[in-house]
């Protein structure tokens, strides 16, 4: 990664998760230069808080090796991260973008040497474990963070804490001064991949998430399962850190629902399978998984690792959507509904459930800076409309890491076209 | 030829489109998705099952088993909490549907008779439309005289205690029973439902011819 | 001139001598002290209740509504429609948005009302009466008549069903509602927010069709208000207050409980907060007394 | 290239400065490590140490740079020297991390800083900077291969992007598979209906487009050469053969559907009333084309009545019919019964499904189906008998769990049938006991004259696609790149976009061609694996293993290396048993250099040496990790990144222990089925040629124990260094190895 200006021929990219990384990537290894924008500290987004991907069960920080390595060898590539974009004017080759850059407090001199953190005492929630655990105020985001460098939390800044940090940073690497800077960046296309946020459980009342401790998300639960996570990778549920042996996943939480999220998110049913896995990986003797569903969408290719869950004894399959659940004594949840097939009413109990939550654009169609066609959803559309604006991943539609990979790959694609027409006209 | 099998005769092997065009929201039962919530957010239905709860009988109702439907017990185990609508994920208006059917079975006269809800239900539309209030003390008395006088003396003696306790508490009057409450223009109202009920028949008379 | 004024819509259920005369008379007291003037909609009629159904039909339920409505337009011009039955608002609520949303339901309840020399020009909003005192008046506004508040008494709040589904009051939750723990809290009680049958059914018109369906579910509710401590509950409903009161003995034969908690309405409450009499917050309408409120009231 | 000038520059920075004795390791440097010239300094990766470093190699000559600092993962900005030859001791994560900072820790800790010091020196003389690979093409041609509409996209988005293309389709027009439909779902707000293909558009784009040439009625008959460079010839109707020039090409052969003679029990087959999606595809075009009424082939009657069963012959554990789920049928399925209710509402449309497959915004598309009137039910079908009247299908309904639920008179039924790719031959097929040959023998598609056969590799179900959820366009054929249904089962929209991407890997392919630069995974390496032909002994080892096919042999039986297919992963320098195989920067020697460099305590000094070959994918990463947590190993390891364990050759393991060392660790990733190796068969090879060395420790007499494969993922960070830990108290509780200090 270098300092180079961009021009009109320059492809931006908002979003480093693996939908940006990706377009930024192949872009620059098809020889066009590319900005690289994140708001956050480090490139990654919501692959690299998975545990593992299904079907292979292999894990995302693997393919977050292969393209950090990418991305350190190839010069084309500038990261902005802390970084937003907050206008886009201009038209197809020729854009003027507004990128707002949060002060990192702390520049290149870093080496991750650690020496910061262990001056500073002030914990702060890890947005990167979905806020289950604190982190130090003086922190690296993970270990697998790209640029490797720490940040210092702004609850600190002004406080003896930070003067601390900066006293113990031998390379002159932590600047207190730093000042959120708005930049000008040029641009001949630019690929939106923003990716997706989880719906927010809160909002589905009767799953009495917030009310109830041992009601989480399913992106919780990979913190949960992840040894990177804040339990080590240990399940234990919230309330009082008992072995969660006995999880029932409640698909559709959120999505297909006209009163949360219309579409369907594709990809959570896939997800709660694998995560039957987990619960059988570290619960061999006596993990217990039930899967309340609508419709099992293991879509395509996915059908032979549904089978596979099917075959085994630990986990059971309820069409239903639960209706409610309470909490008994022991602090379980108990899920209250009936199985659609043949009318069987049910309400069980369960040491932990795992709420399947949607997924919806980070970024909401009518948010994103100029005139975005977006569906109803907040998705971006191809549309002529757009002009040099393509969305690429889970900012264009609910999809799979693997999908979301192709439509990068294809917008980058797009966005060569556009500068390749840029460069031809001015040669 | 009865009311009932006329309408069967009419809809032949389609019951979905008899109760879309019967049934009062009968166009929403097409947009069930079978999910449940419904039947799992149902208190009756938690207390004492229902023999079909609400997405059972939208399925039923797709698949034609009209018998079955309308001389069930089930709708008439609703009361009304709106659990259902609010969860459902289409947004059905289940609660609605639910009185829809019944009251076309009841229409038709097949519900079942001796349903106590069914019988209340039109006891009290009778008499809160009789004089355009309700008096609350008829509509006992005649809940518990609806099988008879020796059964309603029964029914009323377990009802004692608290029949008398209202009266003590002054929110039972039993000078109700010479007349009570009642609208002042009752001539205007039994007018006007009387219309209501033409106009409406007449609209699913339509229906049926078209 | 009064602060707030309204067209009042009472409901059969609160006239002189019916089951919630007792809510109607602590409203009226509540409201005096507020300065909020109701004034009865002349010749109103029934609502229809959702239990008409089996009789009422669709366009004979939205007509009874609308009369009232035509109504109100004719003797209270541009006041809102304030109703403190449950049953009412929602009957009354239903038929103005099918109304509004249909304009051949529009068409033909005219055509009917005609029959009653009425018509409807246009709608009005209908207000539970927990919605006039959340919205209009505020929770600072009512706080502030607050002469002996109701220390030491620990309250369950119980919404029940219709005022609390489908429509419910603004910025409330279907699972669980805050506002009667609010209301609570306002007068100097203790409130119980973890109370988990706020919003269980009690079974509503069944209590009376199919009574051992209706008081099992009256039975849990009664008991959680127990197991979280309550010496009461409080409901903004007649028929919940009805059915959670009445049938308390009925309910302890068959279950061998003992059972005998006050079911208040919010309106009595604040009545004694606000320094009333036992009279006026129609203590006396109790068939399980609240001896707790009747001693502040004595004080 | 000028004589070779070794420095090597040691960071005192990041703790390094007090927990070692840097000046110690200079010495050892320019001792052991025979450098002329080696330096310390206080923050290396600053900008006055890489000035430093940058003066020396501008004004004193320095060729070759050793860096005793970090790991090679971290500030690699800094440490950025593409022009020289680069190796990296890694004193932080390596040592310093991994050791507890104590008295008694202090000796083995320098030691083991000491040995990284040796190894870096010996191995960066061992490298030379690559200069990247000479034998390039230069042609900026696509080939496109299927005139779908993927391939159809792919032509025109590679037009677009100034590149021009060859499109060969098989048959007389372009449009493919979906050129049969008469409407396709819709992609936009508000996904309700129906909407047109787009395939005529398409098709007339393509013919329009001077900058494609379209070969019709024509098939690939050769193939030969690498990316940037391959010649295939194309042959026509007519019996002409036509050669191009072809830089990349990009597979669109897309699916045939499974055929429904296959189902019986469905009706498939025994009456014109009962039709596979395309069936009723074709019904609905014809009723487009009169009074757009659809009637049923038998009697051709309007259709009064159809029912759609899904997933027939499809999701099918038996392994009779297909495993898979073809992903589209459902809202095929919604859409064709649209076809009916648009037309007529008062036709009864049912669809029968076990799991509604409708994705994303196909939600709306089920939603506007039921609004529609078209009834869903869940429930298997059992049977289809057709009869004079109307056929009869009777199902299992799972909701009113009825299981001799019927639906009669029903005039059409259509079966929801799935796809089956066009992936040519099966090149990895073995031929099962008894049967002969299969009754239709695969046509291969691209005919590839390669060692390893004719097409491209398959996956799964026949499927060409990727093994890699984040890696969708990986195939084992540089170059060449598979898209749409082909690859994976797709709708219209999906194959778009997959034959959109495709465009690009391959023009990024062909521009990686000519600049002589290695593909994915190692993108951009320029190191290419070198051969000294008269050392070969012709085994064919190397031919056979690699992954890539990116070796043929000569008529004499000589490896031919075509660079431009190779991805670098050095398998076949493992394989090679005479180790003529080598690359510039990765080789027998750096590695081995490495291994010989390690200074080996006698027999009685109570310090076990063990080598650990890790995978510079997951391992590595992993022991970084393990480190930045400060999760502690042993001391007496060694650890060598390498490529990938298909690269290791047994020598690096046989010189080790005739050195002395007591034991040896390979960490590689998880090979398999569900294979994790990022050179797909390079652990597995590795593996394969490791566990034959069992022999060569017999015969050196020495325990099976003193060496260990093992698995090793990149979250390991607590499980490594347990293993490490756990793996030296064994060596101990065996005894040093008998070779220490000869």
């Amino acid at each position: 990664m270098t300092e180079h200006v961009a021009t009109n021929e320059t492809i931006l990219v908002v979003g480093g998760g693996i939908s940006g990384m990706t377009a930024a990537l192949e872009a620059a290894e098809t020889g066009k230069n590319v900005v690289l924008v994140e708001k956050n500290p480090a490139l990654g987004g919501r692959t690299s808080q998975l545990y593992r991907y299904f079907p292979k069960l292999c894990h995302p920080t693997c393919g977050l090796e292969i393209n950090q390595r990418r991305l350190k060898n190839n010069p084309r590539i500038r990261v902005l991260t802390l970084a937003e974009v907050t206008g886009i004017e201009g038209g197809t080759g020729n854009y003027t973008v507004s990128v707002r850059v949060k002060p990192r407090y702390v520049n290149e001199n870093c080496t991750a040497c650690g020496e910061c953190a262990k001056a500073v005492s002030t914990e702060v929630a890890d947005p990167f474990n979905y806020n289950l655990g604190t982190h130090k105020a003086a922190y690296l985001p993970s270990s697998m963070a790209y640029p490797q460098r720490y940040v210092l939390d702004p609850a600190i800044i002004g406080t003896p804490e930070a003067d601390a940090a900066k006293a113990a940073c031998k390379y002159g690497a932590i600047e207190l001064d730093m000042q959120e800077e708005t930049l000008q960046v040029k641009a001949g296309a630019v690929i939106w991949a923003t990716g997706w946020q989880p719906y927010d459980a809160a909002k589905i009342q009767p799953y009495g998430y917030g009310r109830f401790k041992n009601v989480i998300t399913s992106v919780e639960f990979e913190r949960l399962a992840d040894p990177h996570g804040p339990t080590g990778g240990k399940l234990l549920r919230p309330s009082d850190g008992k072995e969660a042996k006995n999880v029932a996943f409640i698909q559709c939480a959120g999505s297909r629902d006209e009163n949360h999220l219309r579409h369907c998110s594709r990809i959570c049913c896939m997800a709660s399978l694998k995560q039957t896995h987990y619960v059988r990986e570290k619960y061999p003797e006596d993990g217990k998984s039930t899967i309340y569903y609508i419709d099992i969408r293991a879509i395509d290719r996915f059908e032979d690792f549904y089978q596979k869950v099917q075959a085994d004894p630990s986990v059971s399959f309820i069409k239903s959507k639960v209706a409610r659940i309470s909490e008994d004594e022991q602090g379980n949840p108990v899920c209250w509904g009936v199985n659609t097939e043949g009318y069987k009413r049910y309400t069980t109990p369960h040491d932990l459930v795992v709420l399947a939550v949607g997924m919806e654009p980070s970024v909401k169609g009518v948010n994103i800076p100029g005139h975005i066609v977006a569906d109803s959803s907040g998705f971006i559309e191809a549309d002529p409309a757009n002009g040099a604006v393509f969305g690429a991943g889970c900012a264009s539609n609910a999809l799979d890491v693997n999908r979301a990979v192709q439509s990068a790959t294809a917008a980058a694609l797009r966005a060569i076209q556009v500068v390749n027409k840029v460069a031809k006209a001015e040669a | 030829m009865s009311a009932n099998t006329a309408m069967a005769e009419k809809y032949r092997n389609n019951f979905l489109k008899e109760i879309e065009e019967q049934v009062e929201m009968g166009d929403w039962v097409k947009m069930c998705m079978q999910c449940g919530v419904c039947s799992g957010s149902c208190p009756t239905n938690f207390q004492s099952a229902w023999e079909h709860p609400p997405q059972e009988l939208f399925m039923m109702i797709r698949a034609g088993k009209r018998e079955e439907v309308l001389t069930t017990t089930s709708m008439w185990n609703c009361t009304s909490c709106y659990n259902c609508i609010v969860r459902c994920p289409r947004k059905l208006p289940i609660t609605h549907i639910m009185h829809g059917i019944a009251e076309y079975a009841h229409r038709l006269g097949v519900a079942p008779k001796m349903q106590p809800t069914r019988f209340f239900s039109g006891l009290f539309w009778k008499n809160a439309t009789k004089t355009g209030r309700v008096n609350e003390l008829k509509l006992s008395m005649g809940l518990y005289f609806k099988n008879g006088f020796g059964a309603g003396v029964k029914e009323g003696m377990k009802m004692k205690d608290v029949a008398l306790g209202l009266i003590k508490a002054k929110r039972l009057n039993p000078f109700e029973i010479l007349g009570g409450h009642t609208c002042k223009d009752q001539k205007g109202i039994q007018a006007m439902l009387k219309k209501a009920y033409e106009i409406e028949r007449s609209r699913k008379a339509a229906k049926t011819a078209g | 001139m009064a602060k707030h004024e309204y067209a009042f819509y009472p409901g059969c259920s609160s006239q002189k001598g019916a089951s919630a005369s007792n809510y109607l008379t602590s409203v009226e007291s509540m409201c005096k002290t507020l300065d909020v003037k109701l004034t009865e909609i002349p010749d109103w009629n029934c609502c229809g209740a959702s239990i008409g159904y089996a009789e009422a039909g669709e366009l004979p339920r939205h007509v009874m509504n609308a009369r009232n409505f035509a109504l109100s337009e004719k003797n209270l011009p541009g006041q809102e429609i304030v109703a403190t039955c449950a049953a009412c608002w929602l009957g009354a609520r239903e038929t103005r948005e099918r109304l509004t949303h249909s304009d051949t339901l529009m068409a033909d309840t005219k055509e009917a009302l005609k029959e009653a020399g009425l018509t409807i020009n246009e709608m009005p909003e209908i207000r539970h009466m927990v919605e006039v005192l959340i919205e209009d008046i505020g929770f600072d506004e009512m706080k502030k008549h607050v002469k002996k508040p109701l220390e030491g008494v620990k309250i369950a709040g119980y919404v029940g069903c219709q005022t609390n589904r489908p429509f419910g009051v603004d910025g409330e939750s279907f699972e669980n509602p805050k506002y009667l723990d609010n209301m609570v809290e306002m007068v100097g009680a203790t409130p119980i927010p973890e109370y988990d049958m706020k919003v269980t059914c009690c079974g509503g018109a069944l209590a009376f069709s199919e009574p051992d369906k209706a008081q099992a579910q009256i039975k849990d509710i009664i008991e959680s208000a127990y197991d979280h401590g309550a010496e009461m509950i409080v409901t903004p409903c007649p028929l919940c207050q009805a059915n959670v009161e009445i049938y308390q003995g009925q309910i302890n034969q068959k279950y061998g409980t003992k059972f005998n908690i006050p079911v208040m309405y919010y309106s009595q409450l604040m009545v004694v907060a606000y320094g009333g009499s036992a009279k006026e917050a129609a203590l006396n309408g109790q068939l399980i007394r609240a001896r707790r409120l009747e001693e502040i009231a004595a004080k | 290239m000028a004589e070779t000038k070794v420095a090597a520059y040691i960071c005192k920075g990041c703790g390094l400065g007090e927990r070692l004795d840097t000046d110690a390791l200079v010495k050892i440097a320019q001792k052991d490590g025979k450098v002329p010239m080696a330096k310390t300094h206080d923050f290396l990766c600053s900008a006055d140490g890489v000035a430093m470093i940058r003066n020396d190699v501008a004004n004193e000559g320095v060729t070759h740079i050793m860096i005793g600092a970090c790991s090679r993962r971290a500030k690699t900005e800094a440490f950025h020297f593409p022009e020289n030859a680069v190796a990296r001791a890694n004193l932080r994560e390596g040592v310093v991390w991994i050791r507890p900072d104590t008295e008694e820790a202090r000796e083995t800790t320098q030691d083991m800083a000491e040995d990284y010091i040796r190894m870096g020196c010996a191995e960066v003389k061992a490298m030379a900077a690559p200069g990247g690979n000479p034998n390039t093409g230069s042609s900026k041609t696509l080939l496109v291969v299927g005139g779908g509409v993927t391939g159809m996209t792919t032509a025109i988005e590679a037009s677009k992007t100034g590149y021009p293309v060859v499109l060969v389709e098989k048959t007389g027009a372009l449009g493919g598979m979906a050129g049969q439909l008469w409407k396709r779902m819709p992609v936009h707000e508000p996904f309700k209906s129906p909407a047109d293909t787009g395939v005529a558009d398409l098709a007339a784009q393509v013919m329009g487009d001077s900058n494609i040439k379209v070969y019709l009625n024509a098939t690939i008959a050769k193939t030969d050469g690498a990316p940037g460079r391959f010649v295939v010839q194309i042959a026509t109707e007519s019996g002409a053969t036509h050669t191009e020039d072809i830089g990349a090409i990009v597979q669109a052969s897309g699916f045939t559907t499974y055929d429904m003679n296959k189902l019986p029990e469905l009706g498939g087959g025994k009456s014109p009333n009962v039709v596979d999606q395309l069936g009723l595809e074709a019904l609905a075009k014809a009723a487009a084309a009169g009074d757009g009424v659809i009637r049923r082939p038998s009697d051709n009657q309007p259709v009064k009545s159809v029912v759609f069963v899904q997933c027939a012959g499809q999701r099918d554990p038996s392994g009779t019919h297909l495993a898979y789920c073809s992903g589209f049928c459902c809202n095929a399925s919604i859409k064709q019964a649209m076809y009916f209710k648009d037309a007529n509402p008062s036709v009864d449309t049912t669809i029968i499904y076990t799991d509604l497959r409708t994705p994303g915004n196909g939600e709306d598309f089920y939603r506007s189906a039921q609004e529609k009137g078209v009834i869903f039910t869940k429930g298997k079908v059992s049977g289809v008998q057709p009869g004079s009247n109307g056929s009869t299908v009777s199902f299992h309904d799972l909701i009113l769990d009825d299981a001799n639920a019927t639906i009669a008179d029903v005039d059409l039924v259509v079966l929801a049938t799935g796809q089956v790719p066009n992936s040519g031959v099966d090149i990895f097929a073995v031929p099962k006991e008894g049967e002969g040959e299969p009754e239709v023998k695969p046509i291969s598609i691209l005919n590839l004259n390669y060692r390893q056969g004719t097409d491209v590799p398959q996956l799964k179900q026949g499927f060409t696609d990727s093994h890699f959820i984040c890696f969708p366009y990986e195939t084992r054929r540089t170059g060449i790149y598979t898209a749409g249904p082909v690859r994976r089962p797709m709708d219209i929209a999906q194959a778009r976009e997959d034959a959109t991407g495709a465009a690009l890997k391959a023009i990024q392919a062909l521009e990686n061609a000519e600049l002589g630069r290695a593909a994915h995974p190692r993108s951009g390496d320029l190191s290419f694996p070198k051969v000294r032909l008269e050392g070969c002994t012709q085994c064919k080892r190397c031919t056979v293993e690699c992954p890539f096919g990116a070796i043929d042999e000569d008529e004499k039986r000589f490896p031919v290396f075509n660079e431009s297919r190779c991805r670098r992963c050095g398998t076949c320098m493992g394989a090679c048993p005479v180790r003529v195989i080598s690359f510039e920067n990765y080789s027998v020697n750096t590695v081995g250099a490495q291994v010989k460099a390690v200074d080996i305590p006698d027999e009685f000094s109570e310090k076990p040496r063990i080598l650990i070959l890790a995978c510079e994918n997951d391992a590595y990463p992993a022991l970084d990790m393990a480190a930045m947590n400060r999760n502690e190993y042993s001391a007496f390891v060694r650890v060598i990144p390498i490529r990938c364990l298909g690269s290791v050759n047994t020598i690096w393991v046989t010189d080790a222990l005739n050195a002395g060392y007591d034991g040896v660790m390979m960490m590689g990733c998880k090979s398999g089925d569900e294979y994790q190796c990022h050179f797909v068969k390079g652990s597995e090879l590795g593996r394969v040629r490791m566990s034959k060395i069992d022999d060569t420790l017999k015969t050196l007499n020495l325990e099976t124990e003193r060496v260990r494969d093992l698995e090793v993922a990149i979250t390991d960070i607590e499980r490594v260094p347990e293993m490490i830990n756990k793996y030296v108290e064994e060596l101990v509780a065996i005894g040093p190895s008998p070779f220490k200090g000869f």
